[in-house]
Parts: C-alpha cells; structure tokens; sequence
C-alpha cells in the first residue's frame, strides 16, 4: 500500500507541465482565439517531440509504455494551462485504442498524428478536421476512417477551443477494425476529463488568489474580506477531496473491475464539479473583471462546462457508481476492493 | 387580501396581449449588445412601443408614460415577456434613471429628459463603476470641477453597460479634492461629447455589452446635474433602491423560463439518459419564479396602499439572481452533452442565458454586498 | 387584487402572539419539558377564552367563523414561540373537520376540549392521549372516536412537545361520520404546518441575531464577522420567499383547485426548508451554546424536522406541484390563474 | 503508486477481525456520555482492548503501545468500525493529548502519562474552551499562578467533552497578568482535585457528554505542565493540528454509515411515498467516504515517506464534518415520517447520529475558523 508518486512521475508531469506554462500563455490563448486552429503548430511539434503523444502507446511501437497514471497527470496539466491542442483525446485516447486494435496502423508511427474518436458515448467528435484518421463506429461494428473520406459538420461548441463536429462516413472507405474495447477508451476518457478537471479547478482558484490580493475596495484587498476567503476554501475543499479519488483512479485503471470502473466515475463527477464550482467562484470574486472576454476564467467555466457532459454525463457516471454499491459489499475494507477478491 | 384580478385588470391584460401580438416582430431581434444594427432595431422597437402608448405605463403622461398603477405594470410586464417581445435596451433610463429623476429633478430636468427616455429617441447607458470602485462606489474618481454654469468632466468610467452605441449616461463625479461619500454629483453627460472615448469591452459571451469611457475635459452645463450639488452619494443611493427594487427584474421573466424548462423536461424525461432526479429542480424552478412574483405581487400592493420600500429590497437581488442561475444550470444538465453547444436560431438560448445569469450575483451591487445590507439594516447586526 | 392584510387581521393575530410570548417562554417551556405534559392548564385555558379554538368553527357552532388566513397567523405565532400546545392540530384541523362532518358533534360546543385527528397521511396520531375524540379512518370509512375508546402507544418523538401515539380501535365502539373531506384536513395540515415554519425561522434567526449581537470573540461581537452575517442573511431571505407563498396559498384556500393545492405544497416545502436551514445556522452561529440542551433553539430544530415530515413529505408535496405543472398551462399570466378560469 | 495491500496488511486484517469477532460485546454499551455506568462500561471495554494489545497499535511498546504504522492503524480502525466496536471513551486522551505529549513530554511524563491513558485506566477530558473564549482561544482567562514547584489554577472551563465522569483534564492557563497568545501553559488537572467543581451540561440529546469546571485555587505539580512555562499556545495549536488531522474522525465510521445508508435506500426505493431523487443523494454519501478515506490513506503514505501535515489538515474538518451531516440527513429523508423518533433498541439510531453530526461544524475550531486557516495558510490570501 503506497499512495505516492515516484520522482520519475513527478519529473515527467513537472516537463509538461512547463511546456504548457511555456507555450500557453493569455496571449498565445487569444492569438488561437482569433485564428481559430485547432492546434498551434510550434507547441503541437513541441508536444510531439517531448513524447507526450507517446505516452499510453507500448513501446514497440514506439511509445513511452507509460501507465494511465502517468497520462492522468499530463492531463491534469493541459487542464491547469487550458491547453487548447487535442492532446488528451489523441494521444490518451484515441491512439491507445487503435493501437490495441490495430498495432500495426500506419497513423501510430507519426508522433505528430492526430487520431480523433467518435465514441458512442459522445454525439459529437472533437477535432475531426484536424486529424489524420478517425475512430469510429457504425452498425456495431468498429472503423478506422481517413479524414477525407470523413464527411464533418462543425458544431459551435460555448468553448472558444473546441472544434467539434457531427460525422457520418461509408463504411466502404473505411478499414474495419477488430476487437475494440469501447469501454476501456470510455474509461480513459472519463479519467482524463476528470484529471483536467483538478487542473482547470486549481487554475481558477489560483486566478482568483492572485486577483484577491491585489483587487482593492473599501481601502483593503478583497481577499481580506471572509466572504471571499470561505469562497475560496471551499472550492480548495473540492479539490483536495477529488485529487486522491483521480489519483487512486488512474493507479487502479488497469483492473477493469466494477471497482476500478466506480471510482474512474467517481473522480469524473468529482472533479467536474470541484472545476465547475471553482470556475464560477472565480468569475463571482473577479467580480465584472471575471464576466469579460479579457480575463481568462471564462476559459476554465467553459472546458468546465463541456468536460462535464463529455464522456459520460453526471447521471451516466453516478450510475456506474450505483452499480457498484448494489453488486459488491460495500465497507471500510473495501476500499481498494477488486472484484472476487476477499478483503 | 383578495387575489383576484378586477375585471378592468382582466381587460388591461387582453388590450396588452392583443397589442403585443399585432406589433412584437415575428423574427426575434439581433442583441442589442451584439451589433449597433442590433441597438439601432431595438430603438425603433422602442419607438413602436410609445406609438401604441406602451413607453412606460406607470409614468405620468406629461413625461411621456400612461399614469397606470404597479398592478398594471405587473400585467404589462408578464404580457410582454410572455409575448418574448424584445429586451428593453432602454432599461438603464427607464428603470434606473427615469425613477431616480422623478424623486429629484426639477420641472425643467424632467421635462428634457423624461419623454425621450419614454420614446427610445434618447437611449441611456450607466457609468457607474471606475477601474478602483466596483462594490466600493464611493472609491470614484473622476471629477466634475465648476466653471461658471459649466462642469468640467474629467476621469475613467469603465463596466458601463449599453454605453458602446447609448447616446447618454449618467455617473458619479466629485468635487476636486473631495474624500469617500461627501462631493460627489450625479451628472449626465452625451456620450458624443467632445473628450469622450468609448472603447468597448467584450462580455464572456462576446457581446459588447460593456464599454470603458475616458472623459477628458468634457463640458456639460450644470443643468445636467441631478440633486444637489454634493448630494450624489444620496441620490446614487436612491438608484441602487430602484435597481434592487421592483423594477430591473420582471418575475414574468423567469416565469417564461420556468415554463419552457418544463416544456424540456417533458421533452426529455423519457430517455435513458435523462437524471430523474432533476424533476425535483424543475419542481423547484418553478416554485423559485412563483415566490419571486408573490413578493412582487406583495410588494407592489403594499407600495399602492403607501408602504416604502427598504433594505428588503436586498432580499429581491439575490433571490432572482441565485433562481436565475439555479434554472440554468437545470436546463444545462438536461441538455447534457448539448448543453454546450451555441443554440441553433429560433431555440430557446439556453447557454448564452447562463452565461448572463452567472452575471446576475455580480452585477448591480455584489450579492456580498446585498448580504451585507440585509445582515446590518434589516436584521440590525453590527458594522463593526 | 390586494395582497394586504387589513387591520383586523393584524390585530388579531397580534392578540395570538401576544398570548405566546407571555405564556411561552424559555421558563415555560422548560417546566413542561420537566412535567412531560401535553398541554400547560392555565395557557390552554387562556388560549380557549381568547377564541383562537373557534377560529375555523362556523358562527353557528360557537366558532368566530374566520378563514384560514387567519388562522395561518396564528399558526406563523405557535411556530414563533414554539408552543407546546395541540391548538394547531386540534383547532386548525381535526375541529373543522368534524365541523363539516358532524356540525353538531357535541365536542365542538367546548372551547377547551380537544380533538386529535388520525389522518392516512401521518402514520401516528399528535395527543391523541390529551384528546377527547379522535377522528380517524379505517376499512376507508371515517370514525370518530371516544379517547377511551381508543388503543393508544405512545412513541417518542425527538421534539420534547411532541406527544404521538400509534393507534387503534374498534369501530364497534366508534360512530361513523358522514362525508368527510380528508383532502381538505390534509390542505389544512400542511397550509398551517408552513405557517408555523415561517415562526420557527423567524425565531431561529432573531435568537442567532440576539445572540451575534452580544457574544464576542478575537475582541469584537461575532455578529460583525461576514461569515455570520452571510449564513443570517441567507437564512432570511429563504423566510422573505417563503411568506408571501404561504400568505397566498392561505388567501386561496377556499378555492381548492390544482392550482391553490399546488400552492399549499409550495408553502409547506419551503417553509419548513427555510425552518431547518434557519435552524441549524442559528445552531452554528450559537456555537457550543447551540448544541447544548439549555438554549432554546434546538427546539426549533426538532420541530421544524417533525413538522417537515408531517402533513405530507417533501416529495409528496413535489409530485402534487408536478401534477399541476404537467396539467395546466404555466407563465406569469397564471400565477393567481384557477381551474377552468382563462387568464 | 501501489494501492493493494502487502501479504502482512492482510494478515493483520485478519488478525484485528478475528480479535474483534471474539471481544466485542454482543449488546451495544449504553453511551458513555449518558450515564456514569455507561463511562464505565466503556472503561472496561478500553482494559479489554489493552488486555489484546489494541490500546493504541500507533503507539511505542514502552508507552503501551504496539508500535505499529499509519496503514496498520488505519486498517484497524477499519475493522473496528466493521465490528460495531464500542466508542472510544478516552478519545480526548489517545488521539489529542497523547500524540501531543509524545511530542512536546518529557521521558518522566510519558512515562507516568501514557501508558494509564493506553490502557484506560485513566480517561482524559479536554478543557479547552471558557465563556469567553471558544473559537478565540487566545482569549482564555483562567490563570495558573507559579508557587513553588506547583501551580494554583483558577478559572472556569466550559464545553469540556467527557469532563462529567473522566479522571483528567488538560487546559491552557495563563500566567497572572499576560495577553492573548502570550504566557499561556498547557497543564494538566485531576478532576477531583480540591478546588474543582463539575457541573454537567445536557447537549441536545439529552446526554451530559459536556461539563463546565470550576477551578478555585487547585494546585497540581509543575511536572503537570506539558512543554515550556509560557509556550502553551504553541503546544495547543499542535494538538489542535491532531485533532484536525489524521486521528480524530476515522474514514471507516463514515464507510460503516454509507453502507447503512445504501441498505436503507435498497430496502425503501421501492416504496411509492420515497424520493427517487434521494438515490443520488446515497450515491454521494458513498462518494464522499470513499474520498475522505482516500484523502486519508493519501496523508498516511505521505507522512511514513516523511512528510508533515500542514494547513490542508483543515480541509478535513470541514469534509468529514459536511459529510456526516449531508449523509444524516439523506437517511432522515429517507425514514420521512419516521425521522423523528427515537430508535428502536438494535436499530441503526440516525436520528441521533444526527443531531451528534450538527455538532461537527463547530466543535474541534469551528469550520468557519477552518476556512480562514485555508483561506490565509493554504492560499495565501491576506490576513488584515
């Protein structure tokens, strides 16, 4: 039983984390506002050649070989500095389910390449047009799709950096793929959406720290004030309180079990909602600074916002949970429970 | 206590409804914060509105209103919001303005500046917030110097709302060398004065509701001012009542609202995916935009037989603020995955009416701030 | 359309109030606490001479055949002083009810005697042991029940004055009573169990206020910090929205439709919400001193959770507003709107 | 990262379980705050945990402990819940003094204190608060004045938890004369020392688990002071960071109470007067101990790595304390009609576990104080 990290993950998150801080400033975020890429090609070329793209995809392959815990602290990051490029979705889940699928596809040697996914779960694919292929499915069964054999509608997300789209394709121009475990890539999806969760809360609140410190009224910082202070610990509380469950989340992925499952939901409700009350927290304490274009934190409530209803809804999630309370013994010696083993 | 409209209620409510069908335009209007084609719509809707007598039916006719009472207004304003008639982009002089001069203007002030507020032909925005005096209004710095029967404006406006494409607006100044809440006067001033820059600002959802204005030397004669000279700290006061009052926030508003969150659950409910535990926030959605009308409703009858409104008022402002957000976030958590998608045309615009209720704790004196008020004025607590 | 209350009203139950805070007090109670009576001989007598058991009884019955908004006062001033005492019950519900049944039942000519009511909807039966009739049902007739008659067990309630007994009896012993309308009773229950709620909180606050106002703590009255001004705040306003629902669910009791039913539940639910929610911060603003027996409010606490419970559940009380929502059309021109009439 | 347990973890578990299967008391005690033989009864209970060498498994051999580490410690707990094992009577001397002592004692103290408290021989109250000083502890009047090598104590003490039957007391007292966080000393008290007047204070449920204490001239030895003469806030606000911290509220009881909860849902979902919306509320209980115990077993690792607690050991205050309130009241919206009455003997008692649980906010600081500690130490924002 060891609930900590080792120095190589601390060291590995800790260089994404300074590419992110490097390369996704407020101005670079307004700069891809306006021009609306998908991706910023310097920061996608930089990602690509740190290996954060390689990370879940085995090393034979070219890849890290790294676990979800590792990938979970990546996104975490991405979160923290609202990383607009579709890092999470390619590399974290869509590559690692066609590498599963398919180890040998063509797509999975470009570390540069884009694999975008439709899953079932969510009615709509992000950055579609930016990547090479696409997962997918259709009639039940599973497809690998090139872009422009793709036919896409952009959907206007609230989220200045999604690039969402409605797909529909022929199965005649696609390559079926076999055996593909949906359910494993629905849980990366929701363990990362849960991971940037923590990252997009702790933003928040830091923005709102920094701005509560300096913001005067009444001829004192508005941070002295307890209204502002309980606001603020209480969207700490959230975070501290989701942190662990992502973390046991993604340190148990590889069990599959009910268990495991359970707690990728838990930390997806949690997080979600510790980003979503600390975003508007934020907005509430950088008072008409938070509700205009100019200040950041809009960023973070929205990818709060998307991130909630992507990869499983609240309910969709809370029922994973009640499925797990209902078909397991549930008690103080089952927390790290796995299915068929005896606490 | 009688709950019953009057027959002469009932037929103020049919001559409303039917008016609004014949004249509300069929395609809603762009914003009025989103284009100066969007501002300049809703000014002719404006206009349309006095032509069938509808510019503000509670104020006297001589300033361009219908001399009607606050059941009636009530009425008028659930036909009107029923109707989805176009926003009121005159809101900040109607609501907030027009008020506050019928308690202290002059004959003459009145006279100038009534009517065209009523007809949509002077369209007002506010000035109330400078860079280092938001919830601290009277941290404002800009200045109005005296000369002769002239005052010099000089100073940083910024959080205006309307005042990108507005003609006018009003706003605290005080006298050079004055401290906190003594020396301030509240002026108007053209917004196409010599010496006034208007940068805009874009809201979350980016609109230009919101404009930074710069007056550099700007000359207005001191008829602008309202109250006396010095007293505008105490007439500001009197604004901030209004605004918390009776009157920015219609309960018909979140009424509509409420019903078409019901239409969405109905439509909804049956599928999978669908939590069913949000039947009991439709339930309470609902229940929210009733008590919000009832202490109207309450309000209002009390008004009309002589009571005046106090810190009470604050209770209103973070009532419709926290319902307004609570019914949001119902109807976001229905839509699920659509939720954030920007609504297609002619759809009930749930996202972007989120985005402006999260505005609400915020906006017109922070729900802190009205907490505060209710806490010392109303329930007595100490200051200090 | 007037959503005032005239003088009489105002003095009557300014007469009511006036009764409670004088034979209410912390003294009173505590003594009753100790004796573990239902009701206080000299404050029951003092409260049938004033006329407040007559208040719903018709003229001809002795009664001052007032309304319930009349008596919803009364019922907001027992809640204020939380009097001990059955007038609600008995006065406000089970004598109106045998009123309408049996006009001439020979109970209702005694100001001071009391009637319990066994309605379908609260499993026990409020002092019934302190009663002289209980009206009840059973094999879907209506009884009316002498108290010896009755097989009564008592169970303890948390809150103190609280007396409720599980009942039951023998019809052979029972008379049947014709018509009775038990919707009505249940309307009334619940109208006059809102009532009460608003007092309940009122007091919680004004006691947390009183209280903030003298404790001091770090040098200044704890009432000066925004923390306790923001929990009384949020307390009062929940009490501000909560009154004018209850005062109109009470002003349109007689017209008995979906839509004044509807109301009522409204006003139970967030009376009582804003009872408890009162409640318990008033507990935390009383610190220690609130958690302990000596101090008032928890009594507020208990009955505001017994009430809450009483008369229709909260989830009861939303399926009957659902019903009204699913079945007549909603929007601002109906919220005085009544069955069948067009707005 | 490895979050299964060792070969030994296991065994040990099943080392506690069996122990536990075997010693618990088949009849509930009757609580230790309701009655002199209900303490006692609870007394017993501890000699019979020391008597299987469960006094305190964290603690050194030497001091009656078993030396044990934080996982096993929490994997005892564990079972102990699971077990519906008696409460810790002697709490207040296990888990906030004795950590303390281990810190700031000396060698004679330890020796003459920690083993009596291990084995309950000698059951400990707090005795932190006065009148005038809860939340402000700094504001503490009672005084101990130097006479040699004792101490006269004088004050009154309030809200002392366990005081009414408990053998020991510790406290701040202050030197004659000194202000606020100055000159205060953490001594300890017989509480039938001359000079020491108990008077019991019921609590809302009618139990006297709270005393106020009179002191008037009660001399005890200096050797009684725990730490340096004048150091006593010091050491108070490391005992209070224990309290806060990892020992005083056990994720398993919330673990135990969740899985009650989830069999009250599943025996009354299918009842037509029950909240469906309530199902999500079940969830969340189950979520919240899950996270708290995660929190937890986090804090655990890190500590045995080497780490310390800092100001984030108040955001477990606040967790546990909303936690056990929000998870209370869901089984009271549950029960409906029946939420307000007393249990049935043998039946899971919600109603009080209840009203215990509207305590947590308050006592052990109070979480508003929790929130500025965050607030001010965790984020940095400014004091003044």
């Amino acid at each position: 039983m060891d609930f900590t990290l080792n120095d190589e993950q601390r060291m590995f998150s800790e260089t994404a984390r300074q590419l992110f801080a490097n390369t996704c400033t407020p101005e670079d975020w307004r700069r891809q506002m306006e021009s609306g890429s998908p991706i910023e090609a310097d920061r996608w070329a930089a990602i690509a050649e740190t290996g954060l793209t390689g990370v879940l995809l085995p090393e034979d392959a070219g890849g890290l070989g790294l676990t979800e815990l590792d990938f979970a602290m990546i996104a975490e990051a991405a979160g923290y500095y609202a990383l607009p490029d579709p890092l999470i979705e390619s590399a974290g889940i869509a590559a690692p389910l066609l590498a599963a699928a398919m180890p040998d596809a063509k797509v999975l040697s470009d570390p540069s390449a884009i694999v975008a996914i439709a899953h079932p779960i969510n009615p709509l694919v992000s950055d579609a047009e930016a990547a090479q292929v696409i997962v997918a499915t259709k009639d039940g069964d599973s497809w690998l799709v090139e872009r422009d054999d793709a036919r896409l509608t952009r959907r206007q997300s609230i989220d200045p950096f999604r690039h969402l789209y409605s797909l529909d394709f022929d199965t005649l121009k696609a390559v079926q793929l076999p055996e593909t475990d949906w359910d494993i890539a629905l849980d990366r999806g929701a363990l990362f959406a849960a991971a940037q969760g923590l990252g997009l809360a702790q933003r928040a609140v830091d923005l709102a720290v920094e701005y509560a410190k300096q913001r005067q009224q009444f001829g004192k910082p508005i941070g002295t004030y307890q209204a502002v202070k309980h606001h603020l610990a209480s969207a700490q509380v959230a975070i501290e309180f989701a942190r662990p469950v992502v973390l046991a989340a993604a340190a148990d992925f590889a069990a599959g079990d009910r268990h495991s499952r359970a707690r990728i939901s838990h930390a997806k409700i949690v997080a979600l909602e510790a980003a979503d009350a600390a975003a508007r927290t934020s907005i509430q304490v950088h008072g008409a600074m938070g509700y205009s274009w100019e200040v950041d934190v809009h960023l973070f409530l929205k990818r709060a916002l998307a991130l909630t209803n992507s990869w499983g809804t609240p309910v969709f999630h809370r029922r994973r949970i009640m499925a797990r309370i209902k078909s397991e013994p549930l008690g103080p010696d089952r927390t790290f429970a796995r299915d068929g083993v005896e606490a | 206590m009688d709950l019953r409209y009057t027959p002469e209620q009932d037929a103020f409510r049919a001559e409303v409804r039917a008016w609004l069908a014949n004249n509300v335009p069929s395609e809603p209007l762009e914003h009025y914060d989103a284009s100066a084609e969007g501002f300049e719509a809703h000014r002719r809707w404006e206009s349309t509105l006095k032509q069938g007598d509808w510019g503000m039916v509670t104020w006297p006719r001589e300033y361009g209103g219908r001399g009607l009472d606050l059941i009636q207004w009530l009425i008028f304003e659930e036909e009107y919001y029923r109707a989805k008639a176009p926003g009121r982009v005159n809101q900040n002089g109607i609501f907030l303005l027009g008020p506050t001069l019928m308690e202290f203007g002059t004959d003459e002030q009145k006279q100038r500046f009534l009517p065209p507020m009523a007809s949509g032909a002077e369209i007002w925005a506010q000035a109330w917030s400078e860079p280092m005096a938001g919830s601290d209004l009277a941290g404002v710095r800009a200045t109005a110097t005296r000369d002769g029967d002239d005052y010099i404006l000089n100073g940083h406006k910024i959080w205006s709302s309307r005042a990108v494409f507005a003609d006018w607006a009003f706003g605290l100044f005080r006298a050079p060398g004055s401290e906190r809440h003594q020396g301030m006067s509240l002026i108007f001033f053209p917004l196409d004065a010599p010496g006034v820059t208007r940068n805009a600002i874009r809201k979350i959802n980016g609109h230009v509701g919101f404009a930074e204005i710069f007056l550099e030397d700007v000359r207005v004669p001191a008829f602008n001012r309202l109250g006396d000279e010095g007293q505008g700290w105490h007439v500001c006061m009197a604004t901030a009542g209004f605004e918390r009052g009776l009157m920015l926030r219609s309960p018909a508003r979140y009424q509509v609202a409420a019903a078409e969150l019901a239409k969405l659950w109905e439509s909804r409910k049956a599928e999978l995916d669908t939590d069913p535990a949000l039947e009991a926030e439709v339930v309470r959605a609902f229940m929210n935009a009733e008590a919000y009308a009832l202490s109207i409703y309450q309000t209002a009858s009390a008004l009309m037989a002589g009571a005046t409104i106090g810190p009470e008022a604050s209770t209103n402002k973070i009532f419709w603020s926290e319902l307004d957000i609570h019914l949001h976030r119902t109807a976001l958590a229905l839509l699920g995955p659509q939720a954030e998608l920007l609504s297609e045309p002619g759809a009930h615009d749930w996202i972007d009416d989120y985005i402006f209720a999260l505005a609400g704790p915020i906006y017109a004196g922070s729900n802190e701030i009205q907490r505060n008020i209710i806490a010392e004025r109303m329930l007595g607590l100490p200051r200090k």
